[in-house]
């Protein structure tokens, strides 16, 4: 055992003043691998370590949402309705929700205005205010905020409050009002809410509770909190799948590449590997020792590419990432996110990225490494 | 088919490995017809030579089914909230009939190619090749197990659809079923417990017998496969009851959960090298005869022997720790 | 003449090397263990249960990227279920397949 | 004592252009003594040190190291074999660029798993009894031509092999270089030491410590050399 480790240091120590001496080119080699490796795990990072945002936060998000559905689309659902969803046995807590996009000509952002519930009252005449909407409009407490109807009427209210910076996640774009506020800015009748909430006495029974909504209201769907949490569960597993499918391109070109390199071995190359026969290693020894390689360049430029997206995603709050999620959108929220790394997709990145270079050097290597010791005597 | 990473991950790790234990089979066969040690030509030279890549492929195939085994078993675990009805990693193994075999298969060929590469390791200690045509003989016998899996394991993918609704692990490996799983779970614990204790004593005491006085190696191997099976039966009927503290739930695979700290690792990892060890060392000692092994292999099996019955002592000792530190009190 | 200081390695690339690799492995390691801090999710979670909150203020653009789980099933992808959307986000953001396939919705769905 | 039966090494087996470098050749080589072989280019003398050296297997034939047939070794073994009985001198010295004169030194037994720092003390005793140890740190491309052959040679006994073999030590040396060599391989011969040479230097065939010269032409051995 003791031989076996002194002979792999041994024949590290060489493998790696050999890469040194050719610094150049496969410096170059780990940078680009690096590079590949780091946006990959940058978004695998940051994807995950959303969806476990999204799961832990919006695990408390109403068990059952219903909506009213009308030639496909959501329509706003009668106070009727709330009475029958009401008297459901085992039903709860239910209520009507008001919320609604608001567009703001002024700067080009999508708002959420929203109606607190009973515990958040809200003064007439007053908002709270989402972070980014603050940043947006350039509010504090106590300004005003204005904001036009689609009829042109000008509205004056009140900044009251802001909503905290942590909850930037969820908060981000929210302007809360009063109900009487909402209802008179987008002219809405008193007797429609723009969906019902409502909480399950026995969390086993959101099915069948949700089943006996759907037969009481055949127009409306019914939204349960799994298939939230359902679909952002997809939903980041799609984006990644998608942007592996994208790189995956790329890292097929850089194994391509790898193969093309290992594969040329340079005559300084095949004249050292000569040498090395010749002077008494074994095809074994040097297999040994350009596998290490192998492992170095792919391990060293994983490990590192690693650390790098680690401290990039919940250090620097992803900040490359930034445009591409913004997308057109004006409000972005701005937020840490908790350290959240899922084993099982570092594994899988180890696997998609070390795994094959290894794999694609492997015929070259012992290409290289059955050279004839006489070679250097021809 | 689901577009997930971790599945696209297996599915190029089991088709890089199937091709090198095809490329490896195929080669064995030429060996079995044309292997001449005695010539010199350059046919038998670069036999010879090739004999390199295969065992560098075979390294590699253990190493990616080892893996695989690992990212297998935890793609199921994380992937179960995906379908209605699982609660963890048997409900996404159940979503369709391929994914137990899969995952069965899997297993055995992790055990193939370990032996494999022992029987490789000791053949190069010798100066003749006396394992040569045994070992390629072996790697063709491994072909269709290496093949089998990796068919098993792209119908289960390809068949994969997330709204069936599959069992949890509460109702497969919950007593009042009639399959094998919960013939296991249905075990009296105490029987359970007591039969797993008793096989680890035997284990122990087959192992250094042949450790000490080097007989009965064929006993060793049987021992060695045996006590897997029985452990891992002991796993699902009363060992997971301790680690999760709860009277009913029988999941061998939550162990790898981090809510438990990981634990199910510490637990397989010995068991695994410890089986293989000692099936492969036991195996290796019916070799011991053969004029040009004698001397290396003695020493080799001896050390397979005794890493073997080390790894099982660690897996014991973390069972053993598991049961004595758990607040669940079964009898 | 002592041979000490002269035959003595300074530091060998393999004590380096092994080294940084134990550290890269270790963070990597250490990762998986970390963020089980709930205490800086406290607030936002608070505000999800008080106003019944049910999605990520993570992409304005659009009502259907917005409230990605209350959007109308057709307002996203208005053209074809899998076809891209005009909006940026729309391209990292997938149909909603699973409120369509599942029984609650079936009839409503006609 | 190295014997060779019947030996014949063919390149390019089966292919058209396929040619006997060596053919059907016996020969003996005894223990502690110094051999020559001379012969034009192309006569077939280096293949001839390959086989000996066990670099290259003969197509067939027999050939024996100290009382062990060789031919059939597995190439580990045939390579272990080579580790403990010989040490090589090439022509153009084959030094690895970028690397020390101690690590070019070490090389033969990097891969064995030995203790580095007695390996590194092996060595530069080596370089010390070679007069080059002010050199052992500097990059071998800087050396000149006597140091890079005293490197070579130091390389080539750091596994402390019975036999040195060394294929035209001489060519690139100058008289006085040549002379100092020659002194080298006589110590190593006082030392117990097999030496097997290629040279058409008559410096070295015609030196009074040879024991041996054997002149080869065309793959074989010419019984009376001019």
């Amino acid at each position: 055992m003791k031989i076996w480790i002194e002979r792999q240091r041994s024949l590290i120590d060489f493998t790696v003043a050999g890469l040194l001496r050719r610094k150049v080119r496969n410096l170059g080699l780990m940078a680009v691998y690096s590079c590949v490796v780091f946006i990959l795990a940058t978004v695998m990072l940051f994807t995950h370590s959303l969806r476990k945002e999204a799961s832990v936060l919006l695990s408390d998000a109403p068990e059952i949402t219903v909506q009213r559905v009308i030639m496909g689309r959501h329509a706003l659902i009668e106070h009727t309705d709330l009475d029958v969803v009401s008297k459901i046995r085992g039903a709860r807590h239910a209520r009507g929700r008001l919320w609604g996009y608001f567009y703001d000509t002024a700067n080009g952002a999508n708002y959420t205005l929203m109606v607190p519930d009973k515990v958040h009252t809200i003064k007439q005449g007053q908002v709270q205010i989402g972070a980014g909407v603050a940043r947006a409009r350039d509010l504090k407490k106590g300004k005003f905020l204005f904001l036009t109807t689609n009829r042109g009427k000008l509205f004056k209210l009140q900044v009251s409050g802001i909503l905290s910076t942590e909850s930037e996640l969820v908060s981000s774009d929210l302007v809360l009002m009063s109900e009487q506020d909402y209802r008179n800015f987008f002219r809405l009748p008193s007797n429609v809410y723009t969906d019902l909430v409502l909480n399950v006495r026995n969390s086993r029974e959101v099915t069948k509770i949700a089943e006996k909504i759907s037969a009481v209201l055949p127009d409306s769907r019914v939204i349960t909190r799994d298939d939230i949490l359902r679909t952002y569960e997809s939903l980041f597993s799609w984006r990644e799948g998608i942007l592996l499918a994208l790189l995956g391109g790329a890292l097929c070109s850089f194994i391509i590449f790898a193969w093309d390199k290992t594969s040329g071995l340079s005559a300084s190359e095949r004249q050292e590997i000569g040498i090395l026969k010749a002077v008494g290693w074994e095809t074994s020894d040097i297999l040994t020792m350009k596998l290490w390689e192998s492992v170095l360049i792919s391990l060293g430029a994983f490990l590192f590419a690693y650390t790098l997206a680690y401290l990039h995603v919940f250090y620097f709050s992803a900040g490359l990432l930034e445009p591409v999620l913004k997308g057109w959108a004006i409000l972005y929220p701005q937020f840490h996110l908790t350290p959240e790394v899922d084993p099982l997709q570092v594994m899988t990145l180890l696997f998609f990225t070390v795994f094959p270079y290894v794999a694609a050097t492997l015929v070259p290597i012992w290409r290289a490494a059955i050279i004839d010791p006489d070679t250097v005597m021809r | 088919m689901i577009f997930h990473p971790v599945i696209l991950a297996l599915l190029l790790g089991s088709l890089i490995s199937t091709l090198m234990i095809l490329i490896g089979a195929v080669f064995g066969s030429q060996i079995l017809r044309q292997w001449n040690l005695s010539s010199g030509s350059q046919k038998q030279l670069n036999m010879e030579r090739r004999t390199y890549l295969i065992s560098t492929f075979l390294m590699f195939a253990l190493i990616s089914e080892l893996l695989s085994l690992l990212l297998y078993v935890y793609n199921a675990e994380q992937m179960s909230v995906q379908f209605v009805g699982a609660m963890c990693a048997v409900g996404t193994l159940n979503a369709n009939i391929y994914g137990f075999p899969t995952l069965i298969a899997k297993i055995i060929l992790f055990f193939c190619a370990a032996l494999w590469l022992m029987i490789n390791h000791a053949d190069n200690q010798a100066h003749d090749y006396p394992l040569i045509r045994w070992k390629y003989g072996f790697l063709i016998a491994i072909l269709p197990i290496a093949l089998s899996t990796a068919g098993l394991q792209l119908s289960y993918f390809l068949n994969l659809e997330t709204d069936v609704i599959t069992s949890c692990c509460s109702k497969l490996f919950t007593p009042d079923g009639d399959n094998v799983t919960a013939e296991m779970a249905g075990l009296d614990e105490a029987f359970a417990l007591g039969l797993f204790y008793v096989c680890l004593a035997l284990f122990f005491i087959i192992g250094l017998r042949f450790y000490l006085t080097k007989h009965g190696h064929r006993l060793f191997a049987l021992a060695s496969a045996v006590l897997f099976i029985a452990s891992i039966t002991a796993v699902i009927s009363v060992i997971s009851l301790y680690v999760y503290e709860h009277p009913h739930h029988h999941c061998p695979f939550c162990l790898l959960k981090p809510e438990y700290n990981y634990i199910g690792y510490a637990i397989y990892l010995p068991l695994f090298v410890g089986t293989a060890l000692g099936t492969g060392a036991g195996t290796l000692a019916s070799f011991v005869q053969i004029p040009s092994l004698q001397e290396t292999l003695t020493g080799f099996v001896q050390r397979l022997t005794l890493a073997s019955l080390i790894s099982i002592l660690i897996f014991a000792g973390i069972v053993s720790g598991a049961i004595y530190l758990s607040a669940l009190r079964l009898f | 003449m002592s041979h000490k200081g002269k035959t003595a390695d300074r530091f060998r690339y393999s004590d380096v090397v092994l080294m940084l690799f134990s550290i890269g492995l270790l963070i990597m390691i250490g990762s998986f263990f970390g963020g089980r801090d709930t205490q800086s999710r406290a607030p936002a979670r608070e505000l999800v249960s008080s106003l019944g909150l049910s999605d990520l203020a993570l992409f304005t653009e659009a009502r259907y990227l917005r409230h990605l789980s209350q959007a109308d099933l057709h307002s996203a992808f208005q053209d074809h279920p899998v076809s891209f959307d005009h909006f940026p986000g729309g391209s990292l953001v997938m149909p909603r397949l699973i409120g369509i396939t599942e029984g609650v919705d079936h009839e409503n769905m006609d | 004592m190295i014997v060779f039966e019947n030996v014949t090494k063919t390149y390019n087996e089966g292919a058209e252009n396929a040619f006997n470098a060596i053919l059907n050749l016996d020969l003996t080589i005894n223990s502690r003594e110094i051999t020559v072989l001379r012969g034009p280019s192309g006569s077939g003398k280096t293949t001839l040190l390959t086989l000996i050296g066990g670099m290259a297997r003969p197509t067939s034939g027999r050939i024996h190291v100290a009382e062990r047939e060789v031919t059939s070794l597995p190439e580990r073994f045939l390579t272990k074999m080579r580790q403990d009985t010989f040490g090589f001198v090439f022509q153009s010295f084959n030094l690895i660029k970028g690397l020390s004169v101690l690590d070019n030194v070490m090389l033969p037994l990097t891969p064995l798993g030995r203790p580095r720092n007695q390996i590194r003390k092996e060595a530069y005793a080596l370089l010390e009894r070679l007069h080059i140890q002010s050199k052992a740190h500097n990059l071998v491309e800087t050396l000149s031509g006597g140091e890079a052959q005293r490197t070579a040679i130091a390389r080539a006994l750091i596994n402390n092999p019975p036999v040195l073999i060394a294929d035209e030590p001489t060519a690139n040396l100058d008289t006085g270089l040549s002379y100092a060599f020659m002194d080298i391989i006589k110590e190593l011969k006082d030392q117990g030491k097999t030496v097997v040479m290629t040279s058409h230097d008559p410096l070295v065939w015609k030196s009074e410590i040879v024991d041996q010269v054997i002149s080869v032409r065309d793959g074989k051995i010419e019984s009376n050399p001019t």
